[in-house]
């Protein structure tokens, strides 16, 4: 036998005291097969050591939770039978190495997630964030990841939605891929992981085993460094047509009772999968690796349990159900292969070739992971107020222009044109407006789904940065009127061992719980990615929280763009005119100092909650959130892409022009009011007393505010337009 | 001058295309298929006589923009 | 009026072209493809989606499975065949129109709205349209490049089988509205018996104004004459 | 017994994947490229001894699924 040498043991990403740990659970050393599996088990994308004393005080209960985290997707409940299942997942390292097959294969994990606990997913959504738009990896990469996306969600036929598309440079050498879907399923049709039962057949179902991926789940969660290019065969391609196959042949097995567990082959494989079913389960599973369906010749039990291949699923099925359920998948031309059974060991029991090649208890391997309370420190806050008046002038239609024709400004249809979006015929709101909105099939209600994210925000205030998210994610839904439920989260950081990022992630954590808290929009999904970096420098702390709101009955979906000519526009929420880490000084002065806008939980609320009583009475044209650039840029937005333009007042109160245009105070919104409904929203507004203003009015042809600004509405579009197309 | 290259999966990793076609020929009734793989084939002409230059630039043409080296090998081949 | 809807694996929009189907109506079944037979139906729709993941040529493997045989017997019987999208490409890779479908001329999959104009409107898949209207329907492909030799293509225009043509707003028909390079702006085309129509735009994604608008109903309630 | 069978376009067929990839490279600076066509490569293997035979059915693989015969030209060749 191999002997374990501490290279061995380092190459396994494990350190030495935690292999000692692994001698002292067994009882005696393991072999390298079982090195590999406590590897794959204790690597921090499996075993969440460093994250779960953080992520277990985030709020996850609520009337509207059927399941929190720790199953394979959080579920809501939506009324009537129906319930929507929704998770985010990154797959950040695996894209940076071959970003179209990375980005396919984030988005046919995440999609698994979903269908394995019996729903059809309906959409699907993305965050991408990239380096710097002059890197000379940047435009490969960008260009590799749509097409990744789209090449897997529109062949398999589900629509991609929403996402966000961010560049900055500490993401030269990381580029974050986080992926969301979101499925539908009858309340009473929803399948969990856990194993029940002594005897019953272990079934592997899908593609074949290779060589994909193999180290993939501890390649995930290794800094990168130079040699990382390198470690390139291991790259998993993936097959979208299989996975729409395994989908539907899935969901048809599922229409009975002959699943009793069901869990996807992810990071891992079935090392993850076989240990998590029999670990909720408190049982032991044993399986025959020579049953296992392999695509290459003489690949051996390690190979076999760490292969990363994708478009599996491991099941547990009722006994005398194997025929019935094979008979399914052979229909969709899938492998069906019974490889084990559940035991009473509470062990898993490798065998091949009549032999036990590895034996190891599952609480080892689960329970027993490693915890780590790592050390971190509270963010130093800079206390000295950013000084505005050593910068030059700049003209408000410069400035505007500057935002708009940037490349985190642009419009993004470059990219959503790649992606089906309208396919399975239920998107109510394509990708450009605040959410997503997707009808329920065949019935009249709708959910909205957004993904949000503010990196700088929370590199410079995290616990604000963290609330923030939160609060822009809740925004978005309720602009297209729908009312916020339930969050996932995928928490993209650096590296964890390092006081400071440790400090970043404990504090988004503080904001997002506190803000989750506050609004009632509890977590009930997510994933956490650490070690994104390169040779110590480390992204900003990104982490990226995605939303699902209930439109309970569809009439018209609003959208942000202008609707009317004449109609009245007014704004909710308080100008203070925070400029501080706002996109007017990054994108004009390159200048990211000072701290982002206070968050302040009360007004959210409110003014949220007022938002949607207008637009479920119906009283609104078009509404849209006021974030990233400000009042100015939220305005344009709405007049590009729509027909009509508008003309916007100056401040009655604050004489900074600069500020009130381009200031990102929170909790603010804009919505374009009919002259015929103006009496009736102000009524309710001062009824409710929200704080509101009369800003401005929409009219044909123009975007203009007087003796500032004119800018004719096809040349906003084309301001708007131009740098995806020009790059 | 005219070469051809063509670019081929590496081994071991996954040919979802060859795997459907190989599928699509058994059920076509051809029994003694053992394998099938998938690459692209490129014919290129350049204008340069010297056959190692023109050889140089192929590659480089490869390496930059026809081949994904983390999955792909190929081969280029004179063809006139 | 009977409809039966093709399956094969990788077709997604099935259930699209059904749902459309049923509110148009229509009685509709959904057909496997390794059914040996057709139920009695009046039309005929191969749906899109990505028959067998496009790998090879799109719509090639599926141009082979057992079904097919029936639907060109039914095809040559006089039967209506609509195939949409992948169905279209189907279509093209049987036989039963000529011509291809290429890699979109940006090699991009596409999804938008696009214009199309109604080239004939004296087919039963087209008389509750205006000739020379324009619609406006959803397109999502890679591969929706029309080619095909001159000699279809004279013929095509002398025995008018073009069934839409890509344009803009208003109606013109020029390189800039084309979205994928499609010769001659084609964007649908009939067999010279018109019971066959292939298109790449996506009708049954335009029968409701929640989700887009209601520009694909006249082909439903053409075909329901 | 293995065979590479090549698939090109006809010659009067458009080649938009050619077309672009030219593009491509003339951007990145080859200014002597004349021509770039993209096709397909296929490795098959089957179990037959006997060439001609061999031959014979990998023919037919061709003309019955991997070539669209109105659009595409092939080319069979034997590797080992
Ligand atoms: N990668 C992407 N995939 C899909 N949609 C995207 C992507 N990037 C941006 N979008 C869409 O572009 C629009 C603008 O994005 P963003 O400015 O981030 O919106 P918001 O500030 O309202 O969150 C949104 O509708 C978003 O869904
Ligand atoms: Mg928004």
């Amino acid at each position: 036998m191999m002997e374990i040498t501490n290279t061995i043991i380092e190459k396994h990403g494990l350190k030495i005291e935690e292999y000692k740990n692994i001698k002292k659970l067994l009882n005696r050393n393991p072999n390298l097969l079982e090195l590999g599996i406590f590897s794959a088990m204790w690597n921090e994308h499996c075993s969440y050591k460093s994250s779960r004393i953080h992520l277990k005080k985030l709020p996850t209960k609520g009337k509207q939770v059927i399941q929190g985290p720790g199953e394979n997707a959080g579920v809501v409940d939506i009324g009537d039978d129906d319930a929507i299942v929704f998770k985010i997942e990154s797959h950040n390292h695996p894209s940076y190495i071959e970003p179209y097959q990375g980005a396919a294969t984030g988005v046919g994990g995440i999609l698994r997630d979903v269908f394995t606990m019996g729903a059809r997913p309906i959409a699907l959504l993305n965050s991408i964030h990239f380096g710097s738009p002059s890197h000379p990896k940047t435009k490969g990469l960008l260009n590799g990841v749509v097409s990744g996306i789209g090449g897997y969600g529109n062949c398999i036929g589900i629509p991609t939605v929403a996402g966000e598309t961010k560049f900055n440079e500490t993401y030269n050498e990381n580029i974050l891929v986080n992926a969301m879907a979101v499925g539908h399923v009858k309340k009473d049709k929803i399948f969990y992981s856990k194993a029940k039962g002594v005897g019953k057949s272990v079934v592997y179902v899908g593609s074949k085993t290779g060589r994909d991926g193999i180290h993939g789940a501890s390649m995930a969660s290794a800094e990168f460094d130079e040699n990382s290019e390198e470690k390139k065969p291991t790259v998993q391609v993936g097959d979208p047509f299989t996975e729409k196959l395994l989908l539907e042949a899935c969901l048809e097995l599922m229409r009975d009772d002959s699943i009793i567990a069901i869990q996807d082959m992810g990071a891992a494989g079935l090392t993850s999968s076989s240990v998590e079913m029999a670990s909720k389960g408190s049982l032991g599973i044993e399986l025959n690796l020579d049953k296992v369906p392999c695509r290459e010749e003489n690949m051996t039990p390690y190979e076999i349990m760490l292969s990363e291949s994708q478009e599996r699923m491991l099941i547990i099925l009722e006994n005398g159900m194997e025929e019935k359920a094979k008979k399914i998948f052979e229909k969709w031309d899938l492998n069906f292969t019974i490889i084990g059974k559940t035991t009473n060991t509470k062990k898993l029991t490798l065998k091949y070739k009549d032999k036990t090649e590895g034996e190891i208890p599952i609480d080892a391997l689960a329970a027993n992971a490693p915890v780590y309370d790592r050390k971190w420190t509270r963010k130093n806050y800079n206390k000295n107020k950013f000084d505005f008046k050593k910068l030059k002038k700049i003209k408000i239609e410069e400035a505007l222009i500057k935002i708009l024709s940037s490349p985190n400004h642009s419009n993004k249809s470059w990219i959503t044109n790649q992606y089906d979006q309208m396919v399975m015929c239920d998107t109510a709101q394509r990708s450009g407006s605040d959410a997503a909105i997707i009808r329920i099939h065949n019935k009249d209600k709708a959910i909205a789904v957004s993904v949000d994210s503010s990196a700088n925000y929370c590199k410079s205030h995290p616990i604000t940065g963290g609330k923030q998210i939160v609060c822009e994610n809740w925004r978005n839904l309720i602009s297209v009127g729908a009312r916020p439920l339930a969050i996932t989260n995928c928490l993209n950081f650096g590296n964890p061992e390092n006081h400071e990022i440790m400090g970043e992630f404990a504090e988004c954590l503080e904001g997002i719980k506190e803000a989750c808290e506050f609004l009632n929009y509890p977590v009930v999904s997510g994933n956490v990615s650490f070690y994104n970096g390169t040779n110590k420098r480390n992204i900003l702390p990104t982490p990226v929280i995605g939303g699902v709101g209930l439109i309970k009955k569809i009439f018209k979906p609003l959208g942000h763009s202008f609707k009317k000519d004449k109609s009245i526009l007014i704004k909710i929420g308080k100008t203070f005119g925070h400029l501080e880490q706002s996109c007017f000084l990054k994108e004009n002065y390159s200048i990211i100092e000072g701290r982002p806008p206070e968050v302040n939980l009360t007004n959210e609320k409110n003014n949220g909650e007022a938002v949607l009583k207008l637009i479920n009475e119906n009283l609104i044209e078009s509404s849209h959130d006021v974030s990233n650039g400000g009042l100015l840029v939220a305005l344009s937005e709405m007049a590009i892409n729509s027909n009509f333009g508008a003309k916007i007042d100056k401040p009655k109160k604050l004489n900074n022009l600069i500020e009130y245009y381009f200031g990102e105070d929170q909790g603010r919104y804009i919505l374009e009011v009919s002259e015929d409904n103006f009496k009736k929203v102000e009524k309710t507004l001062k009824n409710g007393n929200i704080y509101f203003e009369k800003i401005g009015v929409t009219q044909e042809k123009f975007f203009e505010i007087e003796g500032e600004l004119k800018i004719d509405l096809n040349n906003l579009f084309k301001i708007n337009n131009q740098w995806y197309n020009n790059y | 001058m005219k070469f051809s290259v063509i670019v081929t999966l590496k081994k071991d990793v996954l040919d979802p295309q060859g795997k459907v076609v190989l599928n699509t020929l058994v059920n076509l009734g051809i029994d003694n298929l053992k394998s099938i793989r998938q690459g692209k084939y490129f014919e290129i002409d350049v204008d340069e006589v010297d056959q190692v230059k023109a050889e140089k630039q192929i590659n480089q043409m490869c390496e930059k923009l026809l081949v994904n080296l983390i999955i792909e090998n190929y081969k280029i081949s004179k063809i006139k | 009026m009977k409809s039966s809807v093709i399956v094969f694996p990788g077709s997604n929009c099935d259930r699209d072209i059904a749902t459309a189907l049923e509110k148009m109506q229509f009685k509709n079944q959904m057909v496997w493809h390794k059914e040996t037979s057709l139920p009695k139906s009046d039309l005929i729709v191969i749906p899109g989606g990505f028959s067998y993941g496009d790998y090879l040529r799109s719509g090639a493997i599926a141009g082979k499975s057992i079904i097919i045989d029936e639907v060109i017997k039914a095809a040559n019987s006089g039967c209506l065949i609509l195939g949409i999208c992948n169905g279209f490409q189907i279509l093209t890779e049987t036989g039963l129109l000529k011509g291809t479908l290429l890699r979109n001329r940006d090699l991009k999959f596409i999804n938008r709205d696009v214009n199309i104009k109604v080239m004939n409107n004296e087919t039963k898949f087209t008389s509750k349209y205006k000739l020379n209207e324009i619609l406006k329907i959803n397109i999502a492909h890679n591969e929706g490049n029309f080619f095909t030799d001159s000699k279809h293509r004279d013929q095509l225009k002398k025995e008018n089988l073009v069934a839409f043509k890509y344009c803009d707003e208003k109606g013109n028909i020029s390189e800039g509205s084309n979205p994928n390079g499609s010769i001659d702006n084609i964007a649908g085309i009939y067999n010279s018996k018109k019971n066959i129509l292939g298109m790449m735009p996506h009708p049954e994604r335009m029968i409701d104004q929640i989700i887009s608008n209601t520009d694909g109903v006249n082909l439903f309630t053409s075909l329901m004459n």
